[in-house]
């Protein structure tokens, strides 16, 4: 197991940790932002406008269907000119993670709005309550019980997908474990497997307590 | 389980009773109407059945009854107040547009379970006392407490909808629409997906209310209750009343038409 | 700003032969994933004892963490322990390696969703417990298990555009590569949009296709 | 503060406009970076040692100081933007960065893209691969596999005049290196100057070819029309010859990698003069 | 809708009927049996009615019979043939281990629309008699359609399950059950999950096949069906019979005991 050392030079576990904070800063970002973006989307998504339909049809199927890498490649090259937008690698990352998680999001938000029975808006009607106290009362926190497992485990993808920044030279937790390999080359020729490792470590200590309470969201609310 | 001696109808009412005339209720890309002038009257204080085949309208009814389809023709009324009215055309528009507080006049419980998940028991019944009428929270969790004691769940008040059986959650949404004081109570096959046991319970719930003096409007399909709780049957079948009793006993043993004595042997063997 | 179409022409061939490198990659990557996904699966729906939560931890070590991280701890984190994989067999295992544990659990999942009840019935009829799995609870249980595995599949060859990374020539790396050569960004760019739609839009048709094929279990 | 900060302090400033995007490509004149007190400077971030982070994650390199040389003359703070090799002309291009400083190449590709300065060093490409199997010569390359990194003029030289070699190619030096250190090539390709350092430290590994292509030179970048800027650098690079600048940056950067083996003269530009 | 004449039991049976001695069954995790010495004879041709509250044991009874559960203690056979015994600590054991062939002499319809989703109406119905029996297909096909065509649904044969009502599907899945000839049949609550109408055309088949002498064992809680169809009664209660009667009509109107008078009143009103 020799160098294994590496890891403990001075400064490379803070510097991999700050590393760590730049992957976690962006998909926290995107995130909290893609939230309203999708609730958005996912209310324009159930309205019977066929043109609004359309665009949002159009909108959900190109972000899926392409790869994130191929988006963040068209956001990074392409936006910046053909808007004149000075958008660096980091604001790339974060609009394309914005629009990806936007859609995703709106697409579950418009499933849990359609999901809730009938009845329920009937009930409501019923008793006299009123359109918006219908939506905000009964409605919206029902449907946010259904989205929020979804909702984190897109979380977990979108932190997971974040590793693609480095692909466009974003100095985020590869990045600088691949400074840090490239520093220490002639001490630790092993380094790159130590670094890896611990880099693989790291996203799944970020995503795994994701996936855990994704899961346990899931059970607690699957019985209503 | 006592009388509902205290609930029922509100002192105000001028004792009149609840009257449909001449409903005629058409959906959106039919051909013809579901209902086609459909008239009645239930004196207050007394319990109409609408029996009928399925598909026969009688869901319809109670929702065009509720407000929850606009009708086409035809007026109905409360105390000689007419709150909807036939509008034609209207075959696609969404609800009849009562205001809230017509509606809290008139409630109504549905066959499926569907008290709302995100809040309690207390929390369901609670909630359109408060948010429509602006009731006191203290006078409203106290009449909402007397009712569940009524219902015989006053120690299940705190719990959650999904903790509960069919029958307790049925229970529990009469009581939701019990606390609104409603003129007239719609329920439609209230029971129809409960276990035999809980069934029962229910209905048991359902003989007090009348006896108490609730004016119903109650669809099923258990023809042992209906006889027994019937002041006033309907037959309904293909959107038209084939047959109107108001001595409920003698409709059950004789009925007038032949479709009548057809639909009771539905559930008579040998 | 100037499109130049004749660069679009000239280059068209590399995309072809990435998009063939995407293929290749993504098609060995998937039935690796789907065979790792059927051992997962079968293991966790018997309850094998030790067996099952090696299953499970892989699942969540596959699950939790990126396919970038995965390829390059293969790529350059193995040879330091002397193992020496190829860039395509780092890519195939890495895809499989990713995609088991999603195909593992939509598989799963279908087998799960078959009622107790059918099993019954099978019983009930005399049917051996062979004739009840591929008779009654296989039929179902791909049902089920479809709309999944063909999520997982699409999802799986969009991730396999991470590849370009430890220097295999896909789609993704022939733009990159145009791109930083001859600074033809636009062109590069659309070849690569035309690129994926190519290869996405028939697997995505096919998937809706089998879908319905398979939908006589929907009640 | 409230933007992520990896590699070094100097860094978070660049990365707290991550998420910002001012309105339009064009560049900065010479008076908007003064007054917002930083220059944007593009360099390597592993390509000791030209371009690199070092242990305490601060950059260093040939470059680098150069780069802050031309800071404090100018009387400015320098943000570095840590780019790849092909993402050169881009970030002048999307107006990211003010200047490149990150052993640019001067090509006439390039330059239809982007506007150089006078060149600080010259380079020609050499060819380093294992002692067991030393390429001394292009032709042994033949049907062999030739590691390079993406966006570099060996990767346009080879595509161009050896179609033969089978090229691999890596969007960062680190992977590139470490592709050769296992063995995944038969030998790698880029600028001599970096090879030789390479080799140097790496042993089992020997520059077989020292010189290949025209002799190119590397020049500091601006963007295309930028003639404030570029005019600055220019008269810069003109006073620095005066103080043999380039020489001592090579005393402190390259002569420890370097050794006696390389005559500096060979490597070296001042005041632009070939 | 004709009788069954020609099915029902086979001519081979030695008209002895059926019999459970005895019988115990303990769920795994359980502190005490759900059946506890269950005793009864069921005669050839004759139609024996199971009935109990919610959680009796009633479910059990006829999956034990089925096989689905391996028993602890007595014994259960056919035409004094004893096809399971019970066999102490076999709690946690997946089912009893019957042979194919012995399976096929029981047969089994469960409350849930159980048919195989994948397979059409006439798949479902051939598909144990050609993989277990190996019987010739043309002559299976013949009779599968005969028997579709007593149920009403000789239509229906190459429709899919999900395009049948409840009601048709409980046909046709009497029909799976009874081309393999079973000696006893068991109808577990085969109508808990339909419509009132589709009640009445499932009930009326199990009628019509109670009159060509198949011999029965049904779970159901609709009474006047039950009243109409029993030749003999056991009632249920936590896991014992607490009354058996030989005369259905006498046990309807004057149980022996309190409990099953408590029970048979729950489905009274007034
Ligand atoms: N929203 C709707 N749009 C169009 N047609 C409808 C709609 N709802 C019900 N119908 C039709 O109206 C007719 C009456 O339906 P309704 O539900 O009132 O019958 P029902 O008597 O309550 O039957 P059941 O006993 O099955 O509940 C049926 O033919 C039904 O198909
Ligand atoms: N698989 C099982 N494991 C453990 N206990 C069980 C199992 N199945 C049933 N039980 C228990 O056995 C008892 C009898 O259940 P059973 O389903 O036979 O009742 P039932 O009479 O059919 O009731 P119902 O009328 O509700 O269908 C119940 O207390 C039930 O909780
Ligand atoms: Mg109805
Ligand atoms: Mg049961």
């Amino acid at each position: 197991m020799q160098g294994a050392e590496i890891l403990l030079q001075p400064g490379v576990f803070p510097r991999l940790l700050q590393g760590l904070w730049v992957t976690v800063w962006i998909a926290g970002v995107s995130v909290g932002v893609s939230i309203p973006v999708g609730l958005v989307v996912g209310w324009l998504m159930t309205l019977k406008n066929p043109v609004v339909r359309a665009l949002m049809r159009i909108y959900l199927d190109f972000i899926r269907i392409m790869p994130q890498l191929a988006l963040l490649f068209l956001a990074y090259y392409g936006f910046a000119r053909w808007f004149d937008w000075n958008l660096d690698a980091t604001g790339a990352c974060v609009l394309v993670f914005i629009l990806w998680g936007g859609a995703e999001l709106g697409d579950l938000v418009r499933g849990a709005l359609q999901s809730i029975p009938k009845v329920q808006y009937e009930s409501s009607y019923v008793l006299g309550l009123s359109p918006w106290q219908t939506f905000s009362r009964v409605i919206l926190p029902q449907a946010v019980r259904r989205l929020l497992p979804a909702s984190v485990n897109l979380a977990t993808r979108i932190v997971k997908t974040t590793s693609l920044a480095v692909l466009l030279g974003v100095v985020e937790v590869i990045k600088v474990g691949q400074q840090i390999i490239d520093a220490n080359r002639f001490q630790y020729p092993s380094g790159t497997l130590w670094i890896y490792g611990v880099i693989f470590f790291m996203y799944f200590i970020v995503c795994w307590p994701l996936s855990i309470v994704a899961r346990q969201l899931e059970k607690r609310w699957s019985h209503d | 389980m006592t009388a509902f001696e205290t609930s029922g109808p509100s002192p105000t009412s001028d004792c009149k009773g609840f009257e449909v005339r001449h409903l005629v209720k058409q959906y959106a890309n039919a051909d013809k109407p579901v209902l086609n002038d459909i008239s009645f009257k239930v004196e207050h204080g007394t319990v109409l059945v609408v029996l009928g085949p399925s598909g026969s309208g009688k869901s319809t009814l109670l929702r065009t009854i509720a407000g929850l389809e606009p009708i086409q023709g035809g007026t109905i009324s409360i105390n000689d107040q007419v709150i909807d009215e036939g509008r034609p055309g209207t075959e696609k528009a969404g609800r009849s547009n009562r205001s809230s507080a017509l509606r809290t006049r008139i409630g109504m419980v549905f066959q499926s379970y569907d008290l709302f998940p995100n809040k309690t028991v207390l929390g369901n019944i609670t909630m359109a006392p408060l948010l429509v009428q602006k009731r006191d929270k203290a006078q409203v969790e106290a009449e909402a407490l007397k009712l569940l004691d009524r219902v015989g769940l006053a120690d299940r008040k705190d719990a959650w909808p999904h903790e509960l059986s069919g029958g307790q959650r049925q229970r529990v949404a009469i009581c939701r629409a019990l606390i609104l004081h409603p003129e007239v109570l719609l329920l439609d096959e209230i029971t129809a997906a409960l276990d035999p046991e809980m069934v029962r319970e229910v209905l048991d719930v359902v003989l007090e209310l009348a006896k108490a003096g609730q004016t119903m409007l109650i669809v099923t399909h258990e023809m042992q209750f209906a006889r027994a709780i019937a002041d006033h049957v309907i037959l309904l079948d293909g959107g038209h009343i084939v047959e109107e009793s108001h001595d409920a006993h003698a409709f059950f043993a004789h009925p007038q038409t032949e479709r009548a004595r057809q639909f009771l042997h539905t559930f008579e063997f040998e | 700003m100037v499109f130049d179409w004749s660069f679009v022409a000239r280059y068209a061939p590399f995309f072809v032969n990435g998009t063939l490198m995407t293929l290749f990659i993504s098609v060995f990557g998937i039935l690796l994933a789907i065979v790792v996904g059927l051992v997962c699966a079968g293991i966790e729906i018997a309850r094998v004892p030790v067996l099952r939560q090696i299953v499970r931890i892989y699942i969540e070590l596959s699950r939790n963490t990126p396919l970038l991280v995965q390829l390059y701890f293969l790529y350059f984190g193995l040879p330091k322990l002397g193992v020496v994989w190829s860039a395509e067999t780092c890519a195939i295992v890495g895809l499989g390696f990713l995609g088991g544990s999603y195909m593992a659990e939509a598989m799963r999942g279908g087998l799960e969703a078959v009622p107790k009840v059918q099993r019954e019935n099978a019983y009930v009829l005399g049917l051996t417990p062979m004739q009840s799995i591929t008779h009654v609870v296989m039929p179902q249980a791909i049902s089920t298990a479809i709309p999944g595995i063909v999520a997982n599949v699409i999802f799986l060859f969009k991730e396999s555009s991470v590849v370009s990374a430890i220097a295999l020539a896909d789609v993704m790396y022939m733009a990159k590569d145009l791109i930083g050569m001859y600074y033809s960004t636009y062109e590069s760019l659309f070849m690569l949009v035309v690129a994926y739609l190519v290869i996405l839009l028939p697997i995505s048709v096919l998937g809706t296709w089998l879908e319905g094929r398979f939908d006589y279990a929907r009640r | 503060a409230c933007g992520p900060s990896a590699a070094t302090p100097s860094d978070t400033a660049s990365s707290n406009s991550g998420s910002s995007s001012s309105a339009n490509a064009k560049a900065r004149s010479l008076d908007e970076i003064k007054k917002s007190g930083t220059i944007k400077i593009a360099v390597f971030s592993d390509k000791a040692p030209f371009g690199y982070v070092d242990q305490d994650g601060k950059y260093q390199g040939y470059d680098v100081v150069f780069a802050e040389r031309l800071a404090k003359d100018l009387g400015v703070k320098v943000e570095y933007t840590s780019v790849d090799p092909a993402a050169r002309v881009d970030v002048l291009t999307s107006n990211k960065v003010d200047l490149v400083l990150a052993n640019f190449t001067v090509t006439d590709e390039r330059k239809e893209k982007v506007d150089f300065a006078k060149p600080y060093m010259k380079v020609a490409l050499g060819v380093v691969s294992p002692e067991s199997a030393e390429i001394t010569d292009v032709s042994q390359l033949d049907g062999k596999t030739l590691i390079i990194a993406k966006g570099t003029t060996a990767e346009t030289y080879f595509e161009e005049n050896y179609p033969n070699v089978t090229l691999q190619k890596y969007d960062q030096y680190a992977d590139a290196y470490n592709a050769l250190l296992d063995g995944r090539g038969d030998a790698f390709s880029t600028d001599n100057t970096e090879v030789l350092a390479w080799a140097k430290a790496n042993k089992g590994f020997k520059v077989g070819i020292t010189k290949l292509g025209d002799e190119d030179t590397i020049a500091p970048a601006v963007q295309k029309g930028n003639k404030e800027l570029l005019d600055f650098v220019n008269e810069e690079i003109a006073k620095l010859g005066e103080e043999n600048f380039f020489h001592k940056d090579y005393e402190q950067t390259l002569e420890p990698v370097y050794g006696d083996e390389v005559n500096p003269d060979d490597i070296v530009v001042e005041n632009g003069e070939l």
